[in-house]
């Protein structure tokens, strides 16, 4: 098959992404750094919304309580590589709890109950100061440094939230392609049947939970090192329906719809900044324009146009993937 | 599949383009002001404010013949109200060449924005009142407005000399706005020896304030002190006024705001304040500025949009006097500056900056009488 | 004492607001499976459309709430259901969830470029007069906002359980396979739950504007409130969106009195924790008819 | 040798309902027995509790001798018991190779070599095998949603026997399917169980399937088992005749 060129397209984006920053300005270099910083928050959501079907509107919470577990860690001198692994396993686990209404509520439920979570842990984020510094966050976090090279400089730090982007999209493509990854997509499709497979559909849920929770508490730490200053506001439900909107506007359920949805959300503004006032209208526009003439997200029209060149060969491909 | 990597693939190059755009700035450019404000999320209307102040400033300026014979250029940015998205914003303003920063008014963004622009020595004069804005020995950060510690120490005085208050109440908004204000007022009444007798918070937007009021009715204060955005301060004062309360009310510059007034009719009346910049001083240059702005916008203007105003007159003051658009030399000549309507009238009132970036100027003290403001007593500069 | 039924009145006055927001979550959801996240944006716009018709075409008062309930029933309707919601409801909720998300940003972001960022004062329907009942203060308003939402809320009960057309939209919703072999037109039905919608906004954004304001961004605290209102009284009854709404408008009352001022939020969120949990079709709900 | 399959005495009450009433019967090795029963004589409840979709009122179920009350579907699955549905359950989205590797994946390894292990848990030239004795081998690759009804029917199946199940029940596998597809499925199965031993209890409504297919009936009416024995002898047993045309 194409696998070959498929490879050879991504070491070619990964080439481009890595010398890119050498002739972008430090703004372009930020925004970079930002979509890499949302889509790996947006990959997690993927794996639990668009792989494994369950409905979460909470992935800035975890960004949060990753954020502010790496920024309090590292301030308090510990070193940033074992903040972030802290970051990781905490949201993990607490992604595990989460997951528990899942097992007694789906859909629109599930999303009222993950809404309701976001909400309370922006409260607790604000309303512990002791802790968190309140309504004025924290600031001055420290960017890392590896093997001694200090990453203040964007560049730098450019170069960390790359080699996390790698990693980490490396890891979730194993995770899709290995048993767990049939199992999470069997469990979005019909999880009764998957649980007479002897899919433990109970223990997936709960993984697909903590799996995405896990990748976006790595997000939200790099969002702190990225800012290098937190406060409760930038992990309200607005920044949860806005990954959430990365994800479906990318394609839920395709493994590149995050990097593409990260992509539009991030630079649609950009695009549109010359409207002035009218940006955000015209966002909004294009964001209903696009549900209404592609529900699947950008990658879903990709498979249409796959099967209406399918269709013109063979015209008796059945009605049900006509009707998708 | 390979049509779908293909898409990112083009996805990716498109966005290399554009994200290099701004490399193609030519040198004959005007000069470039960079107003990154708040111009959607919650701050949206005191960004707005702060905008059309700035932007009827610049028309001015611009009509007068530009900065030492250039024409200036206002670049606006929206921070969404949102602290990673300003600190991009700023970044972006940098690389765009902007020679002075104006904005944002939110303290939470200005707090990482301010560190950027420092890194890259570009001078900002902000809209935020959080005291610790100007005590990180930034050399490039200047306030267009008080700082909360400033004005929170005018009003102290006069609670506890003028009007004798031994105990107060404080309620104010839970959010940074709220939170810097009612930390340097507690603060205040602290070192005057005023006991706070209760402290209750509310939510940016929230709709019933009977449980608020009922507390600080109960609270057995002599004094209520009001630090909320303006519609929670007219829903607030309805509801205080609605349980018939009978302390006295207090607030600092936003509860005497004429849009509270406007908003909350009769129930303003008897509040008295503190009030840093107002559009109803009776400032010959204040009043002019106000007949512009409604004339040109059709709506009152805060004390944000004068905030904008005055700082975008200081931009103009201080780069004729330097001879150039050099942000080193403009940071520097800001420092200890005092500025007089006489020299420019554009700045409205006399208005000093001191070594810190913090500003003086007269304040007054105001009372609403039958919803107007009427100043009390006009206080001198510290 | 007194101040337990100060409390208790006002939240039921705020509540009943909460409540005429909450039921346009229940009834889009009854006839479309509809979760309307634009909805607080829905109870901010008509108070706009009041007031451009009484500022930019001079009408007096009553015309003008003529105009914005025309201006509601053709954008807040019909343009809502044929542009946005027939395309998408085939592809399941989420598509539905992130369209109304945009729709919220679109009508917000329309009312601060063309009408205004500031907060604007709008009309009292009623006399802010207060008396005193039991001790506690109440404005005659409050009074009359709680009289009218019950009322609104009895008639529609009414409409739907005691006439044809009503009882054909309560078969919609029910079974909309069933009610169409007994010939009800479900289509027009689902149109009509629409049109009721966007009415029982106007209505919502009338009575609360006077005491909330005008202003673009009144929906989004609005919006989930009247959405944990929805869901702790019932998903899918109307009544459960009253009792859900006044219990909220109480309960954040209470909180703020009794437990804490900066977590006065947080409890209603935590009831709707729990009630998914517990009771997932609400206090008042009836179960849905579970797939498995 | 234990039965592989026992059911003791199994009720199951809604409210007043006796859906199913003090059922017993047994399922030998290799034997294909088909529950047969009038519409609303509680074939499908008692499937259920069997299979511990539904909490039995009363009675045991057991499997190889070992009781299975409490497991769940994914436990008694990976004893060995596959089964299929009444309405068709495939994963459309995904292609007939992954669903029959999906079907056998959770028998192999434990959780953590099938996140570190081979991403096809070794199976796919078993799934193969599998496809092509279930005559899919040209669909390998299609999605499975794009199947035809008949062909989706036979990789139902094809899942259910994926894991070398002791036993596989099949909940009306000849519903919906035309008479091509239905003699090759019914061939199919015969084949698996001669070949390989499998054991399979059948409900459904096609007598003609049943009868051609099934070495024993149990016939249901009204919740109780009302006759029993071979297809030649239920067929003509008067309380069977009287249960389907009287009822």
């Amino acid at each position: 098959m194409n696998a070959r060129a498929n490879f050879l397209a991504i070491l070619a984006a990964v080439a481009v992404l890595a010398v890119l920053p050498s002739s972008l300005s430090t703004y372009s270099v930020y925004v970079l750094c930002s979509w890499m910083v949302f889509s790996i928050a947006a990959m997690g959501l993927n794996l639990t919304l668009g792989f494994a079907g369950q409905v979460s509107l909470a992935q800035a919470a975890f960004m949060g309580i990753g954020a502010y577990t790496t920024a309090l860690m590292t301030m308090a001198g510990i070193p940033w590589p074992l903040a972030m692994i802290a970051a990781a396993v905490e949201c993990f686990l607490i992604g595990l709890v989460l997951g528990y209404p899942a097992l007694r509520v789906q859909h629109h439920f599930l999303a009222f109950v993950t809404l309701a979570f976001n909400a309370l842990v922006f409260l607790v984020l604000r309303n512990e100061e002791w802790l968190t510094g309140g309504t004025y966050g924290v600031v001055g976090i420290p960017r890392p440094s590896v093997l001694g090279f200090s990453t203040n400089q964007q560049t730098g730090f450019y170069y960390v939230v790359f080699g996390f982007f790698l990693v980490l999209s490396a890891v979730l493509y194993g995770i899709l392609r290995s048993p767990w990854g049939r199992a999470f997509q069997a469990l979005r499709e019909n999880p009764i049947r998957a649980n007479s497979l002897g899919v433990d559909i109970r223990r997936m849920t709960l993984l697909a939970f903590a799996i995405g929770s896990a990748y976006g508490g790595i997000a939200g730490g790099l969002l702190g090192q990225l800012v290098q200053f937190i406060d409760p506001n930038s992990f309200t439900l607005t920044i949860s329906l806005k990954v959430l909107l990365m994800v479906i506007v990318g394609g839920a359920g395709y493994f590149f719809g995050p990097y593409l949805g990260a992509l539009l959300v991030i630079l649609m503004p950009e695009f549109l900044r010359f409207t002035e006032g009218y940006y955000l209208m015209l966002y909004a526009l294009l964001v209903i324009v696009l549900m209404i003439s592609c529900p699947k997200g950008l990658l879903g029209i990709v498979d249409r146009i796959k099967l209406s060149i399918k269709l013109r060969q063979n015209p008796s491909a059945t009605a049900w993937e006509q009707g998708k | 599949m390979n049509r779908r990597y293909f898409l990112a693939l083009t996805a990716g190059a498109a966005f290399a383009m554009v994200a290099a755009a701004p490399f193609a700035a030519t040198a004959a450019d005007p000069i470039k002001i960079a107003n990154v404000i708040e111009l959607s999320g919650a701050g949206a209307t005191v960004g707005t404010n702060w905008r059309d102040g700035l932007t009827l400033a610049f028309e001015e300026i611009n009509a007068a013949g530009g900065l030492l014979g250039q024409s200036v250029e206002v670049l606006n940015y929206d921070t969404q109200t949102d602290a990673p998205t300003s600190r991009a914003m700023v970044q972006k303003a940098i690389d765009d060449g902007a020679y002075v920063i104006l904005g944002p008014i939110y303290s939470g963004t200005v707090k990482v924005n301010m560190l950027v622009a420092q890194q890259n020595g570009v001078p900002q004069l902000t809209g935020a009142e959080a005291p610790f804005i100007t005590g990180m020995g930034n050399p490039y950060i200047f306030r267009t407005s008080f700082g909360a510690q400033q004005s929170m120490p005018k009003l102290a005085k006069y609670l506890s000399e003028k009007a004798g208050t031994k105990t107060v109440a404080v309620a104010w908004s839970n959010d940074d706005f709220g939170k810097g204000g009612r930390d340097s007022f507690v603060a205040e009444m602290e070192k005057h020896g005023i006991q706070v007798v209760a402290d209750i918070s509310s939510e940016v937007g929230q709709a019933d304030f009977a449980a608020d009021v009922v507390k600080l009715k109960g609270s057995g204060a002599e004094a209520i002190f009001v630090y909320l955005h303006e519609e929670e301060s007219a829903r607030l004062l309805k509801e205080i006024r609605k349980q018939d309360v009978k302390q006295a009310i207090f607030g600092e510059t936003t509860l005497m705001n004429q849009k509270v007034i406007d908003l909350a009719g009769d129930a303003v009346n008897g509040v008295r304040g503190h009030v840093g910049l107002t559009a109803d001083a009776p400032v010959p240059g204040i009043e002019d500025f106000v007949k512009k702005f409604e004339a040109k916008y059709k709506y009152k203007p805060d004390h944000n949009a004068i905030k904008a105003y005055t700082g975008a007159y200081a931009v103009k003051f201080v780069t004729n006097k330097i001879g150039k658009a050099d942000r080193q030399a403009f940071a520097d000549a800001l420092h200890n500056l005092t500025i007089t309507p006489a020299e420019e009238p554009g700045i409205l009132m006399e208005t000093s900056w001191d070594d810190k970036g913090e500003i003086n100027r007269e304040s007054f003290l105001v009372e609403v009488v039958d919803g107007k403001q009427k100043v009390i007593e006009t206080l001198p500069k510290l | 004492m007194t101040e337990f039924i100060q409390l208790l009145i006002s939240g039921l006055a705020t509540g009943s607001i909460y409540a005429l927001a909450a039921i346009g979550f229940t009834l889009l959801w009854q006839a479309s499976q509809t979760i309307n996240f634009a909805q607080g944006e829905f109870v901010m716009l008509p108070a706009f459309f009041v007031l451009a018709g009484m500022h930019f075409l001079g009408l007096g008062f009553g015309p003008a709430i003529l105009l914005a309930l025309v201006a509601s029933l053709l954008i807040l309707g019909l343009t809502f259901k044929r542009v946005i919601i027939d395309p998408l409801l085939p592809h399941g909720v989420l598509p539905v969830v992130i369209a109304t998300i945009a729709l919220g940003i679109l009508m917000k972001e329309s009312v601060k470029q063309f009408y205004s960022a500031e907060a604007q004062p709008f009309p009292a329907l009623f006399s802010e007069r207060t008396i005193t009942v039991l001790g506690a203060v109440v404005s005659v308003q409050d009074i009359a906002v709680l009289l009218i939402s019950l009322s609104a809320v009895g008639l529609l009960q009414f409409f739907l359980t005691g006439t044809k057309t009503g009882r054909c939209m309560q078969a919609t919703a029910q079974n909309p396979a069933v009610a169409e072999i007994l010939g009800v037109n479900v289509k027009r039905m689902i149109l009509y739950t629409f049109l009721i919608n966007a009415a029982l906004a106007l209505l919502a954004s009338v009575l609360i504007s006077p005491i909330y304001l005008a202003k673009f961004n009144n929906g989004e605290t609005l919006g989930l409130i009247a959405f944990i209102a929805a869901i702790v009284g019932g998903f899918n009854q109307i009544r459960g969106a009253i009792a859900g709404g006044l219990l909220i408008g109480v309960i954040d009352n209470l909180a703020a009195a009794y437990v804490s001022a900066q977590y006065r939020s947080a409890i209603p969120l935590i009831l709707l924790i729990i009630i998914i949990l517990i009771r997932p079709q609400g206090l008042l709900g009836k179960a849905e008819g579970r797939t498995v | 040798m234990n039965p592989v399959l026992s059911v003791k005495g199994v009720s199951k009450h809604f409210g007043g309902l006796k859906a199913v009433d003090d059922v017993t019967f047994e399922v030998r090795r290799g034997e294909i027995l088909g529950l047969i029963g009038p519409n609303g004589s509680g074939k499908s409840t008692l499937f259920n509790c069997i299979l511990g979709q539904l909490p039995a009122s009363g009675g045991k179920v057991e499997v190889d001798g070992r009781d299975v009350a409490g497991l769940r579907p994914c436990d008694l699955n990976l004893l060995g018991v596959g089964r299929t549905f009444q309405m068709l359950q495939v994963f459309p989205e995904m292609t007939v190779l992954e669903n029959i590797i999906l079907a056998g994946q959770e028998h192999k390894g434990t959780m953590f070599s099938r996140l570190f292990g081979k991403p096809d848990a070794g199976l796919t030239d078993e799934a193969k095998r599998m496809i092509e004795f279930f005559r899919l081998t040209h669909q390998t690759n299609e999605k499975a949603g794009s199947l035809s009804y008949g062909q989706q029917k036979l990789l139902d199946a094809a899942m259910a026997f994926m894991a070398g199940p002791k036993l596989v029940l099949l909940d009306e596998p000849a519903g919906g399917v035309n008479l091509t597809m239905l003699a090759h499925l019914k061939e199919r199965l015969k084949a698996f169980n001669e070949e390989r031993g499998a054991t399979f209890v059948v409900i459904e409504h096609n007598m003609e399937f049943v009868m051609s297919l099934c070495t024993r009936i149990i016939v249901l009416a009204n919740g109780r088992i009302i006759a029993e024995g071979e297809p030649e002898a239920v067929r003509n047993d008067p309380q069977v005749i009287e249960a389907y045309l009287g009822g």
